[in-house]
């Protein structure tokens, strides 16, 4: 079991045949990810390693089927490509780029919020189901199916702390980032949502950072509306606060989303927090047996 | 990227908001000139005329820092130039002084526009208050009732409705709550065409003969937008930062002694972290982002080695997308072309192909690389190359 | 009957302290409507022959429970107006000046349909429910309480319909012009599955005019939805085409919203056509006479 | 308010739509400057330089009405030009000739943007044909299959994949197609921020050279926004329906006899109609809208009485925020400012104070004026006036 994507997952990537885009989709389909479709403007009728690429969004939809859009493109371009797939009515934009303006960002939440559509990013590592679906940047050998449905503001630490898991033999659900920048899709409470409905994950990793307050919105609704256990790490611990960290990721300022706030909220939730990747894979261990 | 006062002037006057005149000197020789412009008509009537100068720095506690001169003569005014432009402000050097006309003080307002983050509803948030003159975070504390907020619409924009009701609460006279109205739409103007990410004017100040100007001002770009402003490209300020930004990556400096590269925010500061918790002291932190393969390794060796403070590398890399064996083969190529120095690097690889990465660096028989296998061990090992004794060898920095 | 407005509505009146709304607001108060309030931004706290002012809309809707804004500030301020009134959460707006750029009333029209609000106008002579309530232009003495609805894009001329309606003896339930500007708030249909609803009504009257296709959807929802009788006039039989009659009025061009075509669709649907206003009224007497 | 063709060039031209090179000239002796510019550097290589020469009228049929002249030596565009400054090119005087060189011919396509109108969903569409150079009603009929259309959400914006999905159906090469990109969306902008009704360019040209030109084009503003466009005061057209609009009166000039004042544009609309079947022949249609108490009255009859073919005025109005004694004396008023004459008055007022309004215009006793108790009894009077042959008064216009 899984949520939002699974094997049976048809993909189209926007900016295929971009170096970046050709890449990855060979490494999602290496993966096993069902990559059905590409998509780069003036390039229609052409393939990349026999996927075939179409002019637009709307014709992959139309003749494979695709639901799910993978955002390739470089940045400047991610709110065009994002809009035509809400257009069209995908059903999921996993936006992996990172650097997309924010005001590019604010407009397309404004237009997700019109729509049924859920997009995963900007600034996000994708979305992995083990073993049936990856769609993004993860690297699938660090993952292993099972029980343990992973969110994270982080991408490449979240890939740590998969593989600490993996490493301890506990397999996961699903594992996303819903992406580094001020502004994302998908939030937290969407996920925790259904992480708690999907009857394949028993416990839930959430990886924080300081920096605004998802975290202390996510420890609310956490007490209010999740049941399975939750462990969590905010990264930041160390951070000054003033300073930027990251592109347009973390910055704290004036007992906003501090490193505290952020802990005491989780922590009051009834959800533990650990130090490090190592000690957040072994308190999963740890729920797991009491369960 | 955050603007200097006078650049953040300069654009708001763009858009219509009342700023003080100055004048910009880069070196003593100019400062004749400014007073000349700026004091001698007696712009402002018959009042003696003093002229303020004010270092151009990034940080909103210059004045305590020494960064502002008052000036009452021109000779002063060339003795204030001259100590400012060789001295440091709040740790950085000052290449520019922003002079300009000293006006009689009065009210003093508070108003930016910032991009609200709320994760269910992301708005520009336009936050007016009647109290000014200090950082909001004391407003906050000292004058909450004083603040008001109005969200934004992006896909219609600020409406008149929304800057009269928040200029209403300012309790100014109808001339001057009329003229603020003004300044409200022109701050949010200026924000959302510059793709801002804030715009502050503190204070905003009533001058005594009724009109409204803007003492000082913040203005800081979104970074991935600049794209689309080419006009504000003289606007950037030359840092470390600044320039590390230049070329694609993340830098900011800290006070420790451990030179960090990892690729992420996240699993930067999850090391930043991790490396306190082991006692150790991360001299930076310096996210490669997704330049990891594009030169973000070299020119990350390079920014790390010009710091003097850095007794030992980290490298901490978990690739996802980007494979451990191009990334190996980078650090290899970056190493061998480094100058032979005493700097140890510990490299810890991890992610897409780890195994075959951290055999090549076994193999390439680096002399001042360590590789070890585990991240925590990695870190371990940084920690105490950061407590030995610096080495005596003859090569020097 | 009636729809829309009734004795008890509560009126807030936009712009009441400029001479056009001073004026009207006098106006419609002689006539009977709860003229509630009025909004001049920097007159709060004064007053207009008894009717107290307010800054906002907002206030107006606190302090005395109106409901429904009359819209009548210059022209290039009514997109502001519309928009503090939807954001404040009133049930009606009712826009009454001429002249506004079409490019605000396409942005007010797109703010609307994110919300529970109606739009009447702009451009309208506003809504009437003989000896309730009126919030517009007409001349009251015109009108008699009764069965027939009235809408129309025209607003001097649905006076003039009226007023022969009166003088058969045949009241109204609800008159309102749906306002002569290129884009206007509530449509045809909108008021007509009011009417088909409403008790009070027993035959409607239509009051098109050529230009746009208005008419020609109204007259195919009429077709299915709509079983009272219904009697019809289109104005500008005689306006040569390509020219536009009245500030942001009709124009016909190409084919397109021809006297002709609208003609065509109304009788198909079955909805007789008149060619003057008398003729109009006698045809309604005798569908009401038929009934 | 509708641009001319070379004020409709100039505006595209500022948002990167490329256009001919022209001059506009106003004299015969400007033509010899022009040719100059636009053809002695022989800047479209050792091609035979023509200049087309076209009168600028609003109207889109000036080409068969003659207002469109080739010259193939600077004498020839003299000649050229000084006829057509001296003719009326469909109904219209031309005061402006526009010069521009002759380019060669090629691919014609269609492009507008307008506003879209339907009333559940009002909005800016974009059409595009991949054929072009006749009129978008010929299009339709005969090519129905090559028009392309999208709408755009306001709140938005065009956005670029929307004028790629419309480029891609025109058919070109992919440099060709990529400027059709960049032209849409700058005509797209010239609407949105000009308060357009319409923008049209046909036909967009393709140039054997492989660029694409707008090489006539439309623009039509909405009056209603012109208080927000100082920019585009210039480019008024003066004609006596501008001038009714400058009074702020809608004016439109017809074949019959009867001058017609009414308020409102249905009222006036209906009013025509209504005269049209009794067999009178309106000589215009004049809605003084809401200023039929501000001027509207005396200037409206002052336009009326300038033109020749009326030979009786027939004032219809229905008062509903306005009061018939009002209008009453207003009409009065009017008419004794009048120069003495013989062209008649009917005059039926109803609505507010009707019988007030009616009795004073009664009691005034103007000689000229007549007024009656019904809308119907005012227009059979107003159409058999209309046919009554002329007085042989002293007294001439």
């Amino acid at each position: 079991m899984s949520i939002i994507v699974d094997a049976g997952t048809r993909v189209v990537i926007q900016g295929i045949t971009g170096k970046f885009g050709s890449y990855h989709s060979q490494l999602m389909r290496d993966y096993g990810t069902k990559v059905v479709a590409g998509v780069t403007p003036g390039k229609g009728g052409s393939e990349v390693g026999g996927i075939p690429v179409y002019d637009s969004i709307a014709e992959a939809r139309e003749e494979q089927g695709a639901e799910v859009v993978a955002v390739l493109v470089p940045a400047p371009f991610v709110k065009d490509a994002v809009f035509e797939a809400v257009d069209c009515g995908m059903r999921l934009i996993v936006s992996l780029v990172e650097g997309v303006p924010v005001k590019d960002t604010m407009l397309t939440k404004r237009r997700l919020s019109e729509s049924d559509c859920l997009m995963i990013g900007p600034n996000s590592p994708g979305i992995i189901t083990p073993g049936a679906c990856l769609v993004g940047f993860m690297p699938g050998h660090v993952y292993l199916p099972g029980p343990v449905g992973v969110v994270s503001r982080s991408g490449t630490f979240s890939y740590q702390v998969a593989g600490e898991l993996t490493r301890l033999g506990i397999g996961q659900s699903t594992c996303l980032g819903i992406g580094g920048d001020p502004i994302s899709g998908v939030s937290f409470e969407d996920i925790l949502t259904r992480f708690q409905a999907d009857e394949g994950t028993e416990a839930i990793v959430l990886i924080g950072e300081i920096g605004r307050t998802a975290e202390e919105e996510a420890a609310a609704f956490i007490a209010r509306h999740v049941s399975k256990p939750v462990v969590s790490i905010i990264l930041g611990a160390t951070a000054p606060p003033g300073k930027q960290m990251g592109h347009a990721g973390a910055i704290i300022s004036a007992g906003r989303g501090t490193y505290a706030s952020k802990v005491a909220a989780l922590e009051e939730a009834g959800v533990p927090v650990a130090r490090t990747a190592t000690e957040a894979a072994h308190m999963v261990a740890e729920v797991l047996r009491r369960n | 990227m955050k603007m200097l006062e006078y650049q953040a002037k300069r654009l708001l006057a763009e858009y219509g908001v009342p700023v003080p005149k100055g004048v910009v000197c880069r070196a003593e020789g100019e400062v004749a000139a400014a007073w000349q412009t700026l004091v001698e008509p007696g712009a402002l009537g018959a009042a003696p005329q003093n002229l303020v100068l004010k270092a151009q720095v990034p940080s909103g506690k210059r004045g305590k820092g020494g960064g502002i001169l008052v000036a009452r003569s021109a000779a002063e005014a060339r003795e204030a130039v001259t100590r400012l432009l060789a001295s440091e402000v709040c740790g950085f050097p000052v290449p520019e002084v922003l002079a300009e006309q000293q006006l009689p003080g009065g009210r003093e307002l508070y108003l930016s526009v910032l991009t609200g983050t709320a994760p269910s509803n992301p708005r520009p948030v336009v936050m007016l208050s009647a109290e000014g003159g200090m950082e909001i975070e004391d407003l906050a504390r000292e004058f909450p009732d004083s603040i008001n907020a109005v969200r934004v619409d992006p896909a219609y924009g600020l409406l008149p409705y929304q800057a009269r009701g928040l200029a209403r609460r300012a309790g100014l006279d109808a001339t001057a709550q009329a003229q603020l109205v003004q300044i409200i739409a022109a701050a949010y103007r200026a924000y959302w065409e510059s793709d801002a990410e804030l715009v502050e004017i503190n204070p905003l100040t009533l001058l005594p003969t009724g009109g409204l100007v803007a003492l000082d001002a913040k203005v800081t770009i979104d970074n991935a937008a600049r794209h689309r402003h080419p006009e504000l490209e003289g606007a950037r300020i030359d840092s470390v930062e600044t320039r590390a930004a230049a070329l694609g990556l993340s830098y900011v400096e800290l006070e420790g002694d451990i030179g960090l590269i990892s690729n992420g925010a996240g699993l930067t500061m999850a090391t930043m972290d991790h490396l306190a918790l082991l006692g150790g002291r991360p001299a930076n932190f310096l996210d490669t982002g997704e330049r990891v393969l594009r030169g973000g390794i070299p020119d990350g060796l390079g920014l790390l080695l010009a710091n003097p403070a850095v007794r030992v590398v980290l490298i901490n890399i978990f690739g996802g997308g980007v494979r451990c064996d191009v990334i190996a083969e980078r650090i290899v190529e970056a190493v061998r072309a480094l100058p032979v120095g005493h700097i140890p690097i510990v490299a810890s690889l991890h992610g897409r192909n780890d195994a075959v990465g951290q055999e090549m660096l076994q193999q390439a028989a680096l002399p001042r690389v360590t590789v070890l296998p585990t991240i925590e061990e990695a870190l371990r090992e940084a920690v105490r190359l950061s407590r030995e004794p610096a080495p005596e060898e003859g090569s020097g920095r």
